[in-house]
């Protein structure tokens, strides 16, 4: 370990700032883009699984609006 | 006492004069049906009607008010149906009408609006980009407003029928009579042969060179 | 009231969905600031120079950009059709709208602000002025903008003719935020340039709502 | 040859391919990249010139390099895309597309931290610097570009063309900026050169920078699996493998 104590590692010779700033930065920036790529997948996830029940609510609506025709047709007869 | 009346009006547009010395009056409980030719000035009509644009000459009354001073009162019980049909294609159909009853300080809840989407068979279209319907479809979106708007007096409608299926085209014309039969005016204009079973006055405006 | 809030949730609610639209203005301001230093030499010297003509003019060209935006898309579906025969009043409405434009197409480019006078070595006076300055003076963009928006928006070819139409228009402006930073730098009082642009500002934020109302009557075919 | 590409242009054997390779790259370069990091920051010797500063170099070489190699992929991907008209190499285009950027940015403000203790400003128009903020551009342009187009087939080709423009401009801007940067040689103090480094201090770099590339490969895959899904969303393999991952959740 070329510091002797943590203080000094912190300090980093006096340019503490720009090397925390640089690897913290660069830290974060990959942490965010796969958070970013992370969510945006369960987002999709979830989007199709929406996608899904629409189709069921529309498929429900058409069954019942088709047997409601039905009925009418058949009282007309 | 007549809804909205109109006194010697004429329109030129792009300096071709469209109609001059207009007059009729459009009682409660009455249906205008305006006919004429593609370019006849229908659209232009309506437009001043509803006060989108100037006339040239002559006043437009609504309930005997020029609508030039009593332009709010007029248009909180207007409704206008035109060629663009008022909806933004990336906001849901839900987001479109929500918005357009706040603009026209209709009070109503999210239920009441998939409600009558249903009933406009739209299900499962309600919340996704109205960019996604079908023409038809957005055409039924844009004429959800007439289920909403309850305070107004006058209808003006520029060819809703156009790409509506025959089932649609039941459902809006079974609206405007009960509108009718309510005590509203409507003005429209339509390609397809009117079979609304109402006493109607028409209007034809003559096609000039 | 409710309604002029409907309207601010929605432009809002568009611009978040549009986002990558609205980024555009934002890199054409970074990307034509920093040609500057390429094409005269990046000696801090001269770039702190030109630095503030630089940054307002660029922020004159990329606020151009935005404002198309700001009737466009509104005009072409008829939902401005349909503002216009609600009951709310329609200078109300615009102010409303040109607030969200502005909002969202120049409040970013404000923010990148510190970065772009990084790039152009200003001193830390002369950010300040800057930044003073873009506050007061964009909004003044944005009214005096929309009101040539409003006249444009039924022709389909606006974009240079916007441009022809405004560039005139925001010279004053141009000459007062620049000679503000100008005497920052030299550390000399700015607070008549600042004075002046406020002025101009508040004379535009009560007249220009009432214009931008007749221009969208007026281009109403 | 292209026997073997072919099959993997069916989406759904990339998207599981993708999938078994995830956790190997996420894992390894994690551990690879904070060992490197952990090596770099505490055991590298003390640089007698500008004693601690230089540690930034083991975060701003890799993502300069890895940005020029991103950009590199990204070509090539864009140039298989439109030669052997791929579907899938679009994808692979467009999910490198962020992580270059996100890539250039950072090499953009390591870069700036650095030249902040060397030169005394935090932004100097060096000519590396310069050319990674052209970079940088040039990927935001390919970025915008693609986002532009509703039809994301269009999009795809469209990107790719201006990825192919973009690469063949890159050693163009590189030595058009070194010669602008000479021309006015008086503004750089001392050159942000690669100092001739002893090998203690060389080995956390040459690990640092396999660190960022399999971190960077990790995000890849994944991104590439969201390009699949979001094209293929109707089909009915991703709709089963909804369904599938619905019932794990629920089975947890």
């Amino acid at each position: 370990m070329v510091f002797d104590d943590i203080n000094s590692f912190f300090d980093m010779g006096g340019y503490g700032l720009y090397v925390w700033l640089s690897f913290g930065s660069s830290a974060l920036c990959l942490l965010v883009l796969w958070l970013d790529s992370f969510f945006s997948k369960r987002r999709l996830i979830t989007h199709v699984l929406h996608e899904q029940i629409r189709q069921g609510r529309i498929k429900a609506a058409a069954e019942q609006s088709a047997t409601a025709q039905q009925k009418t047709h058949g009282e007309t007869i | 006492m007549s809804v909205i009346s109109v006194a010697n009006l004429s329109v030129v547009k792009r300096d071709r004069l469209l109609f001059e010395n207009l007059n009729f009056a459009v009682e409660q409980g009455s249906l205008l049906y305006v006919k004429g030719q593609n370019g006849a000035g229908k659209t232009s009509m309506l437009r001043v009607l509803a006060g989108l644009i100037e006339a040239d000459a002559g006043e437009v009354y609504f309930t005997l008010q020029n609508i030039k001073d009593c332009r709010e009162h007029y248009h909180q019980h207007l409704v206008y149906f035109g060629h663009k049909l008022g909806i933004n294609s990336s906001l849901s159909a839900v987001e479109n009408l929500q918005y357009w009853c706040q603009q026209h300080e209709v009070v109503i809840s999210v239920d009441t609006i998939f409600y009558t989407l249903a009933q406009l068979n739209l299900v499962g279209l309600e919340d996704i980009p109205v960019a996604n319907l079908s023409a038809g479809q957005q055409r039924r979106v844009a004429l959800a407003r007439f289920w909403f708007k309850h305070n107004a007096k006058l209808w003006i409608l520029d060819e809703p029928f156009t790409a509506l299926d025959t089932q649609g085209i039941e459902l809006i014309t079974k609206q405007i009579t009960t509108f009718l039969s309510g005590g509203g005016a409507v003005v429209m204009t339509s390609h397809q042969a009117l079979c609304i079973d109402y006493p109607t006055d028409e209007l034809t405006l003559e096609y000039r060179i | 009231m409710t309604a002029l809030m409907a309207i601010l949730k929605r432009d809002l609610a568009l611009a978040y969905r549009q986002r990558a639209e609205l980024m555009q203005p934002m890199l054409f301001f970074v990307l034509v600031i920093s040609l500057f230093p390429l094409a005269v030499g990046p000696e801090p010297k001269t770039l702190q120079l030109i630095g503030p003509g630089v940054i307002w003019v660029a922020a004159i060209l990329s606020s151009l950009l935005g404002l198309e935006r700001l009737f466009r898309d509104d005009f072409q579906d008829g939902s401005l059709e349909q503002l216009m025969l609600s009951s709310t009043s329609l200078p109300a409405a615009a102010l409303v709208k040109v607030l969200a434009h502005w909002l969202t197409s120049i409040l970013p480019l404000i923010v990148l602000s510190p970065l772009l006078a990084l790039f152009l070595h200003l001193s830390e006076p002369m950010y300040w002025a800057l930044l003073k300055t873009l506050l007061l003076g964009t909004p003044l963009l944005s009214l005096i903008g929309a009101i040539a928006v409003g006249l444009t928006v039924g022709l389909n070819r606006g974009g240079v003719l916007l441009a022809l139409l405004l560039l005139p228009v925001f010279i004053p402006l141009l000459i007062f935020a620049t000679s503000a930073v100008g005497s920052a730098s030299m550390q000399l009082q700015y607070h008549a340039q600042l004075a002046i642009i406020g002025a101009m500002f508040l004379f535009s934020l009560a007249l220009a709502p009432f214009a931008i109302a007749y221009a969208l009557r007026v281009s109403q075919t | 040859m292209w026997k073997w590409l072919h099959p993997y242009a069916k989406t759904e054997r990339t998207y599981h391919l993708c999938q078994r390779l995830l956790p190997w790259f996420s894992l390894l370069g994690l551990a690879v990249i904070i060992l490197a990091t952990v090596w770099g920051l505490a055991f590298a010797p003390t640089d007698y010139q500008q004693s601690e500063a230089y540690r930034i170099i083991y975060v701003h070489v890799p993502s300069a390099v890895l940005s020029k190699s991103l950009y590199s992929a990204m070509a090539i991907a864009a140039f298989i895309g439109l030669v052997w008209q791929v579907k899938t190499s679009f994808m692979a285009m467009i999910a490198l597309a962020p992580i270059g950027a996100t890539v250039t940015f950072v090499s953009l403000i390591t870069g700036a931290a650095w030249g902040k203790p060397m030169w005394g400003t935090w932004w100097e128009w060096d000519a590396r610097l310069t050319s990674q903020l052209i970079l940088l551009f040039l990927f935001l342009g390919v970025i915008s570009l693609y986002k532009a187009f509703e039809d994301k087939q269009q999009a795809g080709k469209a990107a790719g063309v201006m990825a192919i423009v973009g690469v063949i401009n890159l050693p163009i801007i590189h030595y058009s900026v070194q010669w602008w940067n000479t021309l006015h040689q008086g503004a750089t103090l001392m050159k942000l050169g690669k100092p001739s480094m002893p090998p203690e201090m060389l080995w956390p770099l040459l690990l640092s920078i396999l660190g960022w590339a399999l971190v960077s490969g990790a995000i890849f895959l994944l991104r590439m699996q969201n390009e699949i899904l979001q094209r293929d969303i109707r089909r009915p393999w991703v709709v089963a493998l909804a369904n599938k991952s619905l019932a794990l959740n629920k089975g947890k």
